[in-house]
């Protein structure tokens, strides 16, 4: 009754994300139709200031920033996503598993994502690209998996304490299967308190993507993704040209609304805490 | 005539989505009076309770209304004013105080807290003053009691501690919200003394929150019954029990004394035993919690097993569905022998043992709507087609008397009353032979409880089901069970026919049971301290 | 017009703070592309340049340095070293600004008519930093660590045209080549020939013949040097102290420039170092056109590749002005593909500028009769702003109508599996010693290097007659063919050769450009001084 | 309790000797190797095979890791392969270096963030929440580079508050040290504070929903003491394991700032080590990383064992 009350009308806060992450959506839809300039064209000299003609000033090889923005929610937000439900595919699934399936599967899978995490990222991606070669898909599995150990941490320790609840054990004592447990009884449980990480990493993952570009992996050229566009025009900051700054704030943006919807759902999962209402 | 320490006018209190928890209640406390406020759960008691003090539950607001306490409006007042009241003025005692009680604190600490922030005493003074009251409670060792943490006492003297708590900073009103509920009867009654002492020996006026009429009937001198909250009718003790004018409050009475009476009960045909456990001992780690327990369970017949918390009957349980293998014992049912662990049973032995459990929120999965739940098992061990489990499932929801119209609910929606029947028709699906009720009504409302024992009667008779009951409530017992066996910390100490057990000569231990059920009498409870010579110190 | 104006200002100040003479003046003023005249008008400023003073603590951030650095010569690859191991050793040969060979250690030369046999005079009176006096076996020694067949020295390859080395007398040296080699002492300019004592092998504590000595060494941090005391050459190594720390990343290099925390930082990055000009308390010093070789090569034996339209299309199709001016904002010349600069006395100026020319790019694809995307690899790793570059010369190459694929690669391992592999990929090349070091390495048949893989009988035929020649004017002409061949023939599109951009603070002196390496050659901390 | 912490121990070891022979195998499966990567343009057929032999590359893999393994064993990390330098020399000080700044980082971050976390738990939804909630987010969504250019702009090119260059020497003074390595250690703060802050506030707010709060409010204390004394305490635990996180964050994951600030740590180190395929180099300073983040997670169970008074004070 609450629930429904709540998810009818969200706070502010939870309006203003959803509206920011909308527009930047209908941006990736509709670049070709918004956007003033061409994604890859070279429009004029290198990082010019903001003006009429270039709302947003141009990049480090003479594009236009507002444009490259714009065809760049594309890339940024869907390798993201991609990203983040692949890890969290994987990391959910191992943490749930380790958390039914008893303390030997636990002990095992949870010393070897100890050992996976404390591999430098650096190495762990040279391995996975001399295994897969650079390309789109071999960015996505790399942030994929590593990101999926941070996730399976999170997901164990929430699963470990739905599996003691006594609907866990009625399901057990029915003679259910691991996977039956797993998917139908602890999921639906774990999820709300997931969706935070989720929005958390989701934001982290453009930088990631950005991070990994020196080493071929990431958005191949002439495409823009923000995480790239503040890499390669970062160093001009550093001679107070603003440039970088445009795309930085769209993450920013992108970032604060993301969890700005995530505190919400949140909100409506969690009970009202004790102290909330009082004074 | 004095003033009245406490008043509250017209209070409404609604929650964020706007449903009203407490609408238009009236009380006048006089210094010195106790008010006793009863009522099922959702009846808003402990609301008004809180209320009194000016704070209202997460999601929930004061939307009318004033109280005043010894002629202060406090919703006049600013946050930190309301706290100088709090606990000087008006101090609170919870249900559980295991729960209440901060676990990162020694209980010295927590005690002396309230007195110190409030300046009554110095924490020098507190801790003189705490260990005194440790002392004329007779805790343990009350020197060193105050140094130890929560987790590391009982429930029984935690309880005893928090009510130590409350009147540390020597408050003019106390409120009890549910002191006993969470207590076992021998432990509940020594409590219940030592409140009644306090409160005459303090001359504290307090609001005694609590579902059991027998146990108000003890301490309160006026009872105001509570429903859906508003008010049914106020009156003094006397009258409630013995002239109640509305008839709820009628209802309550007399299920109350109901489940005094004892009602014999007898199989039909002769004793057909189908579960058959003997010489069982279990372990839980390297500590015994059952010790040669032998039980048997014939076809169509109620078994109770009776205890406190740490007897031991709940570990019988588990041993009987599988979950804590025995270290020796066999159990056979139907003829053959039952494996002890739960991967060794088939699929056809899980079956027709079915568990209830005690908190029937938390056995139901919150996710999944009552259809899947009740359906799943009929999926599972018959596996029938979409439309038949459909069927089925209406059929079972019309068992145990819920609409059709829930099968498409989610659990959460739903009372506790109603989610127990959710529980037993999600057992009656697997159609088992022998269903298990953990405590299946101490989570649930009096008239509540009282129609669920009922349901369970009524398939009993229809189906022919076994049952093996694990409760603390004698009345319970007295009720439902053919046969009976009374276990103390892992042993049996009595077995047999319910009738036998409940005719002397008692077992102390069962007579010690007996007595401590509290009796619809204002005077129960003086007779049993008379009683019992040696028993707690009521001056 | 205001380029002119800037151009003029950085002569200015060079020619004030370098003391080099006439002639080096006049060319290295013309190299930053100022007439003869407006030079000749500045030399009597020049003149006033004052005479070196000794002092002070030199402090230089440099790019291109790493955490296993060594001062062992067999392992020099970049900058820092080389600018390290020119402060504690000397060269045998060293090159004046405008580039021609000069003695250092070995003073003076002279070959036999075919340029096979030579004899070298090793300078006297001068002594290591141990005290021992530097005699003929220490050279034979600092040669001999470079040659035979267990060494791991790059040098090795340039070294194998000596057939028998020998010491004539403690003071003299006779080397004798397999075959002809005019440029042979050029060669022995090469900066991992430096000279230590006979024997030596304590890498870790060098003993060199330079103007100072090691005093701490963190590889990838820094280096400190302290002033040896006396040194044999006149008015140089000026410094009490020489600090030189190794800066990767350009922007920290250039904050620390300004905020005056170093004196010294090479490698500006182009696109900012406008903002510099205009301060006066920095001198950025220009050295136009004899950067890196930045080209996009294609391997001629690979199917598609093969095909010379298609060749013809690719440096057709780039956009050389375009490229230099939004990525190198101007600081950079064309490129004419092939890698020779022209201040090479051999360069090739009879042969026109290949300019952008997306229809004659678009015929010769056409012709080709190849269709499809064409793939360039690029990365990082082959140098910092190759993606930009080849994300231009996609749009250039799509406006003729052609599909370039740009497929950005791992900057890690670049040079072990992309180069010399894939077809067509980013190179940069560095200057060569002399015109024919660089057309036996980088297109000659035998080079390891010939990433072009473009392997042309006649050419190297060419190359060989031209070592030999020496006739200025028929040597200048066959060169003048080489250049042709490659540049209509070959595989590589070498679109531009960068500017060194080296900023000093402003009291730095003797910053002249250098027509070899940046920072004065990478002998800053040798050739400066405080004004 | 003394059990679960040998036990800890001991699998940490497991985990870093696993992590030496990953990193081992990985090196092997990356294209090239040191003396091509070390002689790049410089490498010619025969010139490649004597440095590998001088570098013993010609003998089978597992002898070399085996050799290395029992000489790491004793102590010795054997010398690079590049500059032939005793690793252990190297490393030694660029390690003392990389802790100091995630120490100094530590110092400033840790307690900042739990504060914030917990005045932003006491004033859940209030401005000084969202505040210190978008801030701390806006840092995190810009790469730490692009934060460290920001900081050197204003601070070091602008102001000339701080150096930029923020190399440290043996031979420099504690405080000299502080003020130079004061960009770096602000940067890195900004960056782990967000997560610490975020977990603080959550786990902080999902202990007042607990009954013994409601009673400590009931006691009449005021909100700041109720939270700090009573719901704080019981929040340690998921704070204990966060703040551990990041801080091996700050030991590993550093080597971005490590070159924009010029500062001598080991991740500098380990990614020239990688692109040359140094493998001593590599092993050592996985070795390294390795071993700070297994120690801290073991320090992280422990601590949260001790914050739990139902193991401190067993029955």
């Amino acid at each position: 009754m609450a629930l429904q009350n709540s998810l009818r009308n969200p706070p502010l806060s939870a309006k203003i994300g959803m509206a920011v992450l909308l527009f930047f959506i209908i941006c990736a839809v509709f670049a070709p139709v918004i956007a003033p300039y061409g994604e890859a064209e070279s429009v004029g000299k290198t990082w010019i200031g903001p003006s009429g003609e270039f709302w947003l000033g141009t990049d480090n090889i003479g594009r236009d920033m507002l444009s490259r923005i714009i065809y760049g929610a594309r890339m940024t937000l869907g390798v993201a996503a991609a990203c983040t439900l692949l890890s969290f595919l994987i990391g959910v699934t191992m943490g749930l598993l380790a958390a039914v399936a008893g303390k030997t599967v636990d002990q095992v899978l949870s010393r070897f994502i100890d050992l996976m995490l404390s591999i430098p990222i650096l190495v762990f991606a040279l391995m996975i690209l001399s295994m897969l070669g650079s390309s789109l898909l071999t960015l996505i599995i790399t942030i994929g998996v590593l990101d999926s150990f941070r996730v399976f941490r999170l997901a164990r320790s929430i699963a470990v304490n739905i599996v003691v609840t006594e609907f866990v054990e009625v399901a057990r004592l029915r003679g259910e299967g691991l996977w039956w447990i797993m998917r139908r009884e602890v999921l639906p449980n774990a999820l709300p308190p997931m969706i935070a990480e989720f929005g958390l990493r989701f934001c982290f993952n453009f930088l990631f993507v950005a991070g990994l570009s020196f080493l071929g992996l990431g958005i191949q050229p002439p495409f823009a993704d923000w995480g790239g566009m503040v890499r390669e025009n970062g160093r001009s900051i550093a001679f107070g040209i603003p440039a970088p700054l445009w795309p930085a704030l769209a993450i920013a943006l992108t970032t604060i609304s993301v969890n700005m919807i995530v505190d919400w759902i949140l909100s409506i999962n969690a009970r009202p805490s004790g102290a909330s209402a009082e004074m | 005539m004095t003033a009245a320490i406490l008043e509250i006018h017209g209070l409404r209190v609604e929650n964020l989505a706007g449903n009203v928890l407490v609408d238009n209640a009236n009380i006048t406390l006089m210094p010195g009076e106790v008010l006793g406020l009863i009522g099922e759960s959702g009846a808003g008691k402990s609301t008004i309770g809180l209320a009194a003090m000016g704070y209202a539950r997460g999601g929930c607001k004061i939307t009318k209304g004033r109280v005043v306490i010894d002629g202060v409006t406090i919703q006049d007042l600013t946050a930190e004013g309301r706290a100088q009241f709090r606990g000087r003025r008006i101090a609170y005692v919870a249900q559980s105080a295991a729960a209440s009680f901060n676990p990162a604190h020694c209980i010295m600490d927590q005690i002396c807290e309230m007195p110190v922030h409030h300046g009554v005493r110095t924490r020098a003074e507190a801790e003189a003053w705490a260990v005194e009251m440790f002392r004329t409670l007779e805790l343990p060792n009350p020197e060193t009691f105050g140094a130890r943490y929560p987790h590391q006492v009982s429930g029984g003297q935690l309880q005893r501690a928090m009510a130590i708590m409350a009147i540390s900073a020597r408050p003019d009103i106390v409120v009890f919200d549910e002191p006993t509920t969470a207590l076992d009867v021998t432990t509940q009654i020594e409590v219940l003394v030592l409140i009644k002492s306090l409160i005459r020996d303090y001359k504290i006026a307090a609001l005694y929150i609590t579902h059991d009429l027998a146990v108000v009937a003890q301490i309160a001198d006026r009872i105001m019954v509570l429903r859906h909250g508003k008010l049914v009718e106020t009156d003094t003790t006397a009258h409630i029990l013995h002239a109640p004018q509305q008839a709820y409050t009628k209802d309550l009475v007399e299920d109350r004394q109901s489940s005094d009476v004892f009602q014999e009960r007898s199989l039909k045909s002769g004793r057909e035993v189908i579960l058959d456990a003997s010489h069982i001992t279990a372990h839980y780690g390297d500590f015994r919690v059952l010790n040669d327990v032998s039980i048997t369970v014939a076809k169509g017949e109620t078994v109770a097993i009776v205890g406190e918390s740490g007897s031991g009957k709940t570990s019988l349980a588990r041993v009987m569905v599988g979950l804590t293998p025995p270290t020796s014992g066999s159990i056979t049912f139907l003829g053959q022998s039952l494996a002890g662990e739960l991967k060794q049973r088939s699929r056809e032995d899980l079956r027709k043992i079915q568990l209830i459990y005690q908190q029937p929120d938390v056995a139901l999965n919150p996710r999944h709507t009552v259809g899947e739940i009740i359906g799943r098992p009929i999926s599972l061990y018959f596996n029938r087609s979409k439309q038949a489990v459909r069927a089925r499932t209406l059929e079972l929801l019309a068992q145990v008397g819920l609409p059709a119209d829930y099968i498409d609910r989610k659990s959460t929606a739903l009372s506790g009353g109603q989610k127990q029947r959710i529980c037993i028709a999600r057992a009656l699906a697997a159609e088992p032979s022998l269903i298990i009720c953990d405590e299946p009504t101490s989570a649930l409302d009096q008239l509540v409880a009282d129609e669920i024992l009922k349901l369970l009667q009524k398939l009993q008779d229809d189906l022919g089901l076994s049952y093996l009951v694990i409760t603390h409530d004698l009345g319970i017992v007295r009720r439902i069970a053919h046969r009976t066996t009374v276990l103390l910390s892992g042993q049996v100490v009595a077995s047999g026919p319910t009738g036998d057990i409940f005719k002397p000569p008692f077992h102390p231990y069962t007579e010690k049971l007996l007595q401590s059920v509290p009796e619809l009498r204002e005077s129960w409870l003086d007779e049993i301290t008379a009683k019992r010579a040696g028993g707690p110190a009521t001056g | 017009m205001e380029d002119f104006a800037k151009k003029l200002r950085e002569a200015e100040r060079l020619a004030a703070r370098s003391g080099v003479s006439r002639r080096d003046f006049m060319q290295l003023a013309m190299m930053t592309g100022i007439s003869v005249t407006a030079a000749g008008a500045m030399f009597s400023k020049a003149e006033a340049a004052e005479t070196p003073k000794k002092g002070g603590t030199f402090r230089m951030g440099m790019e291109g340095g790493s955490a296993t650095d060594s001062l062992d010569p067999r392992t020099y690859a970049d900058s820092v070293m080389i600018a390290a191991s020119l402060a504690v050793y000397n060269g045998m040969i060293e090159f004046d600004n405008a580039g021609n060979p000069t003695g250092e250690l070995l003073e003076s030369w002279e070959a036999k008519p075919g340029a096979v046999e030579w004899i070298f005079n090793v300078r006297q009176g001068v002594t290591f930093s141990n005290g021992k006096a530097l005699d003929a076996d220490d050279i034979l020694y600092s040669i001999a660590i470079h040659r035979g067949d267990d060494t791991s020295s790059p040098a090795k390859g340039i070294l194998e045209q000596i057939a028998d080395i020998k010491a004539v007398s403690p003071s003299q040296i006779a080397i004798t080549l397999s075959s002809g080699n005019a440029d042979f002492p050029v060669i022995l300019g090469d900066y991992h020939l430096v000279v230590v004592p006979n024997g030596f092998t304590d890498w870790q504590n060098p003993i060199g013949t330079g103007g100072y000595v090691l005093e701490s060494f963190e590889p990838g941090v820094r280096l400190v040097f302290q002033n040896r005391g006396e040194y044999w050459k006149e008015g140089r190594a000026n410094f009490d102290t020489v600090e030189l720390l190794n800066i990767q990343d350009v922007a920290a290099r250039t904050a620390a420039l300004q905020s005056g925390q170093i004196d010294a930082a090479n490698r500006l990055d182009a696109r900012t170092v406008d903002l510099m000009m205009s301060n006066a308390e920095l001198n950025i010093v220009r050295t136009k056109g004899t950067g890196n070789r930045f080209c996009f090569v294609s391997r001629v034996t690979q199917p598609g590749f093969d095909n010379k339209d298609l060749r013809l299309a690719l440096k057709w199709g780039i956009d050389r002005e375009k490229i230099i001016d939004s990525v190198y904002s101007g600081y950079a010349v064309p490129g004419n593909d092939h890698t020779l600069d022209s201040f090479n006395p051999y360069y090739n100026t009879e042969m026109p500028q290949r300019t952008y020319d997306p229809d004659k790019a678009a015929f010769h694809f056409k012709k080709s009769g190849l269709s499809g995307p064409i793939t360039l690899k690029a990365s990082e790793g082959a140098w910092g702003s190759a993606v930009d570059c080849a994300q231009l010369y996609q749009e250039s190459m799509a406006k003729a109508g052609i599909t370039l694929n740009v497929e950005k690669v791992s900057a890690d391992g670049y040079w072990d599996n992309v180069w010399l592999k894939e077809p067509f990929c980013a190179v940069y090349w560095g200057r060569r010693l002399s015109a024919d070091q660089t057309f036996t390495q980088v297109y000659g048949s035998g080079s390891a290097w010939n990433d072009s893989d473009w392997r042309v009988p006649e050419f190297d035929k060419l190359v060989e007659a031209a070592r030999v020649e020496l006739d200025e004017a028929k040597r200048k002409e066959m060169y003048f063919t080489c250049q042709e061949m490659i540049a209509e023939d070959g595989g590589m599109v070498c679109f531009a050769i960068t500017d060194y951009l080296d900023g000093f603070s402003a009291k730095v002196m003797g910053t002249a450009p250098h027509a070899r390496y940046d920072m004065n050659d990478n002998r800053i901390a040798e050739k400066g001084w405080f004004a | 309790m003394l059990r679960l912490i040998i036990t800890r121990v001991f699998l940490g070891c497991l985990t870093l000797f696993a992590v030496t022979l990953l990193i081992f195998v990985a090196t092997e499966i990356l294209p090239g190797d040191v003396a091509s990567a070390v002689l790049g343009q410089g490498a010619t057929p025969d010139t490649l095979a004597a440095f590998r032999i001088e570098l013993g590359l010609d003998r089978p893999a597992y002898v070399r890791y085996l050799e290395w393994l029992t000489n790491a064993m004793q102590g010795d990390l054997g010398v690079a392969m590049t500059n032939k330098r005793d690793v252990i020399e190297t490393l030694t000080p660029r390690l003392s270096n990389t802790l100091f700044l995630a120490g100094y980082a530590a110092a400033i971050a840790v307690p900042l963030a739990i504060i914030l976390g917990v005045v932003s738990a006491i004033n859940e939804g209030k401005w000084i929440d969202r505040a210190a909630n978008v801030l701390t987010l806006g840092a995190i969504s810009v790469p730490e580079f692009f934060i460290a250019y920001i900081l050197i702009l204003v601070f070091a090119t602008n102001l000339g508050w701080f150096p930029s260059l923020s190399t440290v020497y043996a031979d420099m003074g504690f405080w000299e040290k502080i003020y130079v390595v004061a960009l770096p250690a602000i940067t890195l703060t900004m960056l782990v504070m967000a997560h610490m802050l975020r977990m603080t506030r959550a786990s902080v707010l999902a202990i007042m929903s607990q009954p013994y709060i409601e009673m400590a409010f009931l006691k009449g204390l005021p909100r700041r003491r109720v939270i700090l004394r009573h719901a704080l305490p019981n929040a340690a635990a998921p704070i204990i394991s966060v703040v551990a996180l990041n801080l091996a964050y700050l030991i590993v994951g550093v080597v971005v700032i490590e070159v924009v600030f010029v500062y001598p740590g080991v991740g500098q180190y380990m990614v020239d080590g990688v692109s040359k395929r140094d493998l001593p180099v590599i092993q050592a300073c996985a070795l390294v990383f390795g071993g700070a983040f297994v120690l801290l997670n073991t320090v992280a169970d422990v601590l949260a064992i001790l914050v739990n008074p139902r193991l401190r004070h067993p029955r």
